[in-house]
């Protein structure tokens, strides 16, 4: 166990948290919980990590300290973070996690940014008995290795994608046109949007890969475009999200129902396109600040300290989330990390995206959505359950 | 004579550097012990590209083609074949590629052989990309068997210390005198009868392969691989600028640089990773500028300064070391 | 006559559209001591190229003991017992002296049992006079110090036949003399057939037995010195005067 | 005004595709992955001929957007040609410099709200005076101290990657790894039936205006003269009068410029973020290498060949095989045709 410090209490305690791996344990009156995390701050994960994840580490060991700590059980004890950059690169990502759990023996671990990430870091931390509540990985294979301790936040492709067909079936919408990424997130909701298509009668009009550093998809959104599809799939990145968007406002090519999954959920997106240029367009989407008074406390909170910078409206949710059932844990059973692993695959967590429970590693309860930009603000329009508004049937011309 | 006591004194060396590696999982703590992992792998990776590269002057930039090619090896051997059987299946299907590769390309020079290597790294990694994605329906690859954690440490542990042992054993041989004189002079060494064709494309087969064997040993490590992220040149670019910090016609060089830079890496990379970053780049600028032979061209250059005719042996080292630089 | 060393036979170099050796057949047997001359541009370098593997002629057959060698690489040469030296003086100038040498012997020197000069190291630097040289690095001798080493590192290699780049180009008049001494010991002692190309026609005549004239990528006169200095088409392509004076 | 095009768009749309259906296909066969999708049955002439009118407008429309990013190619090779085609420094920083350019406009424009395109002379010139003093701390005593030009391009390979991990975590450090972007210009604008951003036209123009620049001047002027005599013979430029110690960190500061006006213009048509420089550096080896180091005409030439090679390649395969096919291309001339396709 780590040692209480006997240093007097310095004033700002707070602020030095979240530092870097020396803060020191300005705290007196309780050892501080140390929680560890490896992270992009360099390099092409950076933006992903930066927007989603590494600010909801810091906004939340920044409330807790506030508060008087995090409740262990009952005791009030500070958080200390222990974080580093992984350099977007896996190994050394692993070896920063072989040190937080095996030489710092840090009571807590936070997962790192991305699928690849999480796949290296999570047999890892299943052996040595961390749990991890992964916020941004996203594939059924993860699912599949069956780690007991490793958790997906995410609606897993099947959900996700299933959400948009019901969508689309239910505007009856008869042609759509794919593009998707060629990697291992393009590929999974790539087949798992074909399975959902099965069943219906939509045709798939055009379906085109593309690699991931693409730099102009024009002639293929304009021979999609001459096919005049009802609705546009693009299971692609932020980047070329936002390509996608831009080359289709410049070609008029603009169906009545146009998804991008990852990025549409940024503000990045609304800075790009101006948010009447946004209008309409559709993303992966879960959450926004009207679906719970918790989720807008958040929201405000996190847009107050990172200085009007918005969390984005799908991965960063899960993020928050994940740290309020990881802090509803050890509120109830303390620190020792079976226990849990236990409390978090037993017991049906309330969070500001609505209900989790986990069904092996995979978030069973939160449904597959669909997110759509409105006035300048995701919201969620299916299903119409957790919708935080209506649809709009008919997209404007981009603008 | 003198040879034979910087022989020994080499020998000697590696012997220690081996043993206390070898002892460092039963007292360095966890973190000591996957810092260490890393730095064997560079050393790995460096001396070995030191050994083609350094003496020919052979800028190649394809050491991540090679990693990534064995870790793809390993990703589909593991299922059927045991560790050792799997990093030389590796070690060989890269070595394969590189004898292809390098009777295409080994006879241009210069920038064009560097751009061509790192264009070809690029090709295979769009290739191997396609290829998953059209045969087996997906990208990467999750590897389920995975041995544990001090297997892949005395594996990687095993291929630095045989890279340094083979540069040991390389610059007293004939092979090792073939590719100083290509990089001293290629048209030269040929009219002395070197068949330097042969010989180029047997020594970018050997780092091929050692790469290759790296690569195997390290995938293990991250469960999922895909092309990103084991062609990453930054693999390639990172052994390059260790073993020309070090000194690339060095024995001792990329070693140095390789515990240099982990040190350096894992000090800075907790408060200020673009520090980190800027400050590699700084070092490689500064050392290409004054320091054209590299850290180890450093050491005996102050060390022979202090201790001129004062030992025998540390004479015996300038002379090498001259004569290899 | 026994069989030629090595027999030219219409080699023809062309660079894009400009022939710099048109048709040049010659043979060299053993144990001769032959010159080329010609003026600048007249192809001597090319040739001496072509004949040691360097580059590739464009046609022509290259016999060597009767094996057409033409577009090998140059180890085949080096390996079939033709060392080369090269204009300006292409040493290892990192390597010491001594390891210059022992480049040559490790290589295509290897095979051949050399003669008592060749034996090793030590006695081909004897041979060329370099001893005291032996450790220092050969970046650190004098130029003409390094024109003696080229020639040391083509011996190291063996050779049946040694070609010689202009040798004595930039040396002093003494050490042309010690240069010429030393191709004539070579030539004698260790039954070498030597080609030596030379831009400074007066001292090439002076030491040859036979001279080749390249003009224009042509072979225009091939014959004893006393010979092709009244060559009426010598004389029209080099002037004449200088040549005549050096062998009367 | 655009919801009134984007709304209209949609009925002709819809007419045209009736006949247009078959385009590319019926010329170039249908790969069986690609959807249901009839083929058109067998044409009456009228039809046909009404089909070969769509199919020549549809073929403009590609290689017009084929040559649009081409333009853009071209434009990024334009400062790394200079540099590696005529100076021998092979810039791998050249992407990151592109990329600083591309930061200076977003933040121009994001905190000062200063128009983008009044950013581009001032990225011209920022970069250009970093170049001059790169070029003076680094690549001076480079040349000073390398035996020869093999040498020499071998460590200028090394410094400059030694400036890409600077320059890149530079940005990283002052501006954080989030994506970024703005919007400027993308309003389309009409070709005939054509449309097109107005922000790539006008890149697409600035890279023809700026090749033809580099290209007279290259040609015409006594800078250009004395850049190529340089090329050929650094003593003969020196002893005919040109003052070298002058003209390459003059040459090299003007290949940072350009690369920095790139970046300028790209950062109107695409998100940046700090580690996006390592494509476009490639894109521009890739460039130059196809028109012939250090050729102007060619890199134009190259650049626009690529986007046409690569629009019509993504068109009728897989936008996947893009990258297989410009390495393919790239590996296959530099073996092939070291000296570039143009050559003779």
């Amino acid at each position: 166990m780590v040692q209480p410090s006997k240093r007097q209490l310095l004033k700002g305690a707070a602020a030095a948290v979240g530092a870097a791996a020396f803060a020191p344990s300005l705290f007196a009156q309780a050892s501080p919980v140390r929680i560890g995390y490896a992270i992009a701050r360099t390099g092409p994960w950076t933006g992903g990590a930066q927007v989603s994840q590494e600010p909801n580490y810091l906004l939340w060991a920044e409330q807790q300290n506030a508060a008087g700590g995090l409740d262990v059980k009952g005791n009030r004890r500070p958080i200390e973070l222990i974080s580093s950059d992984d350099r977007s690169d896996i190994e050394t990502c692993v070896r920063s996690y072989e040190k937080l759990m095996g030489s710092d023996k840090v009571d807590l671990i936070l997962p790192p940014w991305g699928s690849n990430a999480n796949f290296a870091v999570a047999p890892l931390a299943n052996r040595m008995g961390y749990p991890v509540l992964a916020p941004t990985a996203l594939s059924r294979k993860l699912v599949e290795l069956k780690l007991p301790n490793f958790f997906l936040l995410l609606q897993q492709p099947d959900r996700m994608v299933g959400a948009l067909v019901d969508m689309l079936v239910a505007n009856g919408v008869k042609t759509v046109a794919v593009i998707y990424v060629d990697d291992l997130f393009g590929l999974e909701n790539f087949s798992a949007l074909k399975v959902a298509l099965r069943s219906t009668g939509i045709q798939v009009v055009e379906e085109k890969s593309y690699p991931g550093d693409i730099k102009d998809l024009s002639p293929v959104l304009r021979s999609i475009k001459d096919k005049n599809p009802e609705a546009f799939i693009g299971l692609s990145y932020p980047p070329d999200t936002i390509l996608a968007s831009k080359q289709s406002k410049e070609i008029g090519f603009n169906p009545r129902f146009y998804y991008a999954s990852v990025g549409t959920a940024f503000q990045l997106y609304r800075n790009v396109m101006t948010p009447a240029g946004a209008e309409g367009v559709l993303g992966m989407g879960s959450w926004n600040s009207k679906t719970s008074p918790a989720a807008k406390a958040y929201f405000d909170a996190h847009t107050k300290k990172f200085g009007g910078k918005e969390p984005d409206r799908w991965a960063s949710g899960h993020c928050w989330a994940g740290l309020e059932i990881l802090q509803a844990a050890v509120a109830k059973v303390g620190l020792e990390r079976k226990a849990i692993r236990d409390y978090i695959a037993g017991n049906t967590h309330r969070t500001i995206i609505g209900d989790i429970k986990f069904t092996g590693s995979e978030n069973t309860a939160t449904p597959g959505t669909v997110g759509q930009w409105q006035n300048g603000e995701f919201e969620v329009v299916w299903p119409q359950k957790v919708a935080t508004a209506k649809l709009s049937l008919v997209k404007p011309a981009w603008k | 004579m003198n040879d034979r006591q910087v022989l020994i004194r080499d020998l000697l060396l590696l012997l220690a550097f081996a043993g206390w590696a070898l002892a460092l999982p039963h007292y360095g703590s966890e973190f000591v012990v996957s810092m260490a992992l890393t730095c064997l792998m560079y050393v790995a990776l460096s001396s070995s590209w030191g050994l083609f590269c350094g003496s020919t002057r052979y800028l190649s930039l394809a050491t991540s083609a090679f990693f990534g090619i064995g870790a793809y090896t390993s990703a589909i051997a593991l299922e059927k074949m045991a560790w050792l059987e799997s990093i030389a299946l590796g070690a060989g299907i890269a070595a394969v590629v590189a004898v292809v590769m390098g009777a295409a390309v080994l006879h241009l020079r210069g920038t064009y052989f560097a751009v061509l290597t790192f264009g070809m790294t690029e090709l295979i990694r769009h290739a191997v990309t396609y290829f998953e994605k059209k045969v087996t329906g997906t990208v990467g690859r999750v590897l389920t068997v995975v041995p544990d954690r001090d297997t892949i440490y005395l594996t990687v542990l095993g291929l630095a210390v045989l890279a340094v042992f083979v540069s040991i054993v390389l610059r007293r041989s004939r092979f090792g005198l073939a590719l100083m004189g290509i990089g001293a002079d290629e048209q030269r060494a040929q009219t002395l009868g070197v068949n330097t064709r042969l010989i180029k494309v047997a020594g970018f087969a050997m780092t091929a392969a050692f790469a290759g064997a790296v690569g195997a040993a390290m995938a293990v490590r991250w469960t999922y691989i895909d092309p990103h992220t084991v062609f990453n040149p930054f693999i390639g670019f990172q052994t390059v600028l260790i073993a020309l910090i070090g000194g690339a016609m060095t024995l001792w060089g990329p070693l140095i640089a390789a515990i240099v830079f982990s040190v350096l890496a894992e000090t800075l990379r907790l408060q200020a990773p673009q520090v980190y970053m800027m400050s590699l780049g700084l070092l490689l600028i500064l050392s290409v500028l004054y320091l054209p032979g590299g850290l180890a061209s450093l050491r005996w250059a102050t060390f022979s300064g202090w201790w001129q005719g004062s030992r025998g042996w540390l004479r015996s080292l300038g002379s090498e070391e001259r004569k290899n630089g | 006559m026994a069989e030629p060393l090595l027999q030219a036979r219409d080699i023809t170099v062309r660079f894009g559209g400009l022939t710099a050796v048109d048709a040049v057949s010659a043979d060299f047997h053993a144990g001769e001591l032959v010159g080329i001359i010609g003026s600048n541009g007249a192809g001597k370098t090319t040739f001496f190229n072509a004949i040691s593997g360097v580059i590739a002629p464009t046609s022509g057959r290259l016999l060597v003991t009767g094996r057409d060698l033409a577009g090998q690489g140059p180890h085949r040469y080096a390996g079939a017992g033709i060392a080369r030296t090269f204009q300006t003086p292409r040493v290892f100038p990192d390597m010491a002296v001594a390891a210059n040498i022992d480049f040559g012997l490790k290589f295509a020197g290897r095979k051949r049992k050399g003669s008592w000069h060749l034996r090793d190291e030590g006695s081909i630097l004897e041979l060329i006079g370099l001893q005291a040289q032996a450790a220092l690095p050969a970046g650190a001798i004098t130029p003409s110090q390094q024109r003696l080493l080229e020639v040391g590192m083509a011996l190291a290699t063996r050779p049946r036949m040694l070609l010689l780049d202009e040798v004595a180009a930039g040396l002093t008049e003494a050490e042309i003399e010690n240069m010429a001494q030393l191709i004539r010991r070579m030539r004698d002692e260790l039954d070498l057939t030597v080609v030596w190309i030379e831009h400074a026609v007066t001292t090439l005549l002076r030491h040859v037995e036979r001279v080749i004239v390249l003009h224009q990528g042509r072979k225009i006169a091939d014959g004893t010195p006393a010979e092709v200095v009244r060559n009426a088409e010598v004389i029209e392509a080099y002037l004449g005067d200088e040549m005549t004076e050096s062998v009367a | 005004m655009a919801a009134e095009s984007g709304d209209g768009q949609a009925q002709p749309g819809q007419a045209r595709l009736e006949i247009k259906k078959g385009f590319p296909r019926s010329a170039f066969g249908s790969s069986p992955s690609r959807g249901r999708h009839q083929r058109p049955g067998k044409a009456v002439s009228a039809v046909s001929l009404v089909q070969t009118l769509m199919t020549l407008f549809s073929w403009f429309e590609l290689i017009a957007s084929g040559l649009i990013t081409g333009g853009i190619y071209a434009l990024v090779a334009l400062g790394l040609n200079l540099q590696y085609g005529l100076m021998r420094i092979l810039n791998i920083a050249h992407g990151e410099f592109l990329m600083l350019g591309a930061y200076l406009t977003w933040m121009a424009h994001a905190v000062w709200g200063i128009s983008p395109l009044l950013m581009v002379p001032v990225s011209f010139l920022v970069l250009m005076a970093l170049g001059v003093l790169i070029h003076k701390l680094c690549f001076r005593r480079l040349t000073a101290t390398s035996p020869n030009l093999d040498i020499f391009e071998a460590r200028g390979l090394m410094v400059a990657f030694g400036l890409m991990f600077l320059v890149q975590n530079f940005a990283s450090f002052m501006w954080g790894g989030d994506l970024r972007g703005y919007d400027y210009l993308t309003e389309p604008v009409k070709i005939g039936e054509a449309q097109f951003a107005g922000n790539k036209l006008l890149v697409f123009g600035l890279a023809l205006l700026f090749s033809g620049a580099l290209i007279a001047l290259l040609r015409f002027t006594l800078l250009g003269k004395g850049v190529r005599a340089l090329m050929q013979s650094p003593t003969g430029a020196q002893l005919v009068g040109i003052d070298t110690q002058r003209l390459h960190p003059l040459m090299f500061g003007i290949g940072l410029g350009l690369s920095g006006m790139a970046g300028c213009l790209l950062s109107m048509a695409y998100t940046i973020t700090p580690s996006m420089g390592e494509p476009y550096t490639v894109t521009a080896l890739i460039v130059i290498t196809l028109g012939g180091f250090g050729s102007m005409s060619g890199a134009l030439a190259g650049g626009l060949l690529l986007g046409v090679i690569e629009a019509l390649g993504m068109h009728f395969t897989n936008p996947s095989l893009k990258a297989l096919l410009s390495y393919s291309v790239f590996i296959a001339v530099l073996l092939l045709r070291p000296r570039g396709l143009f050559a003779k």
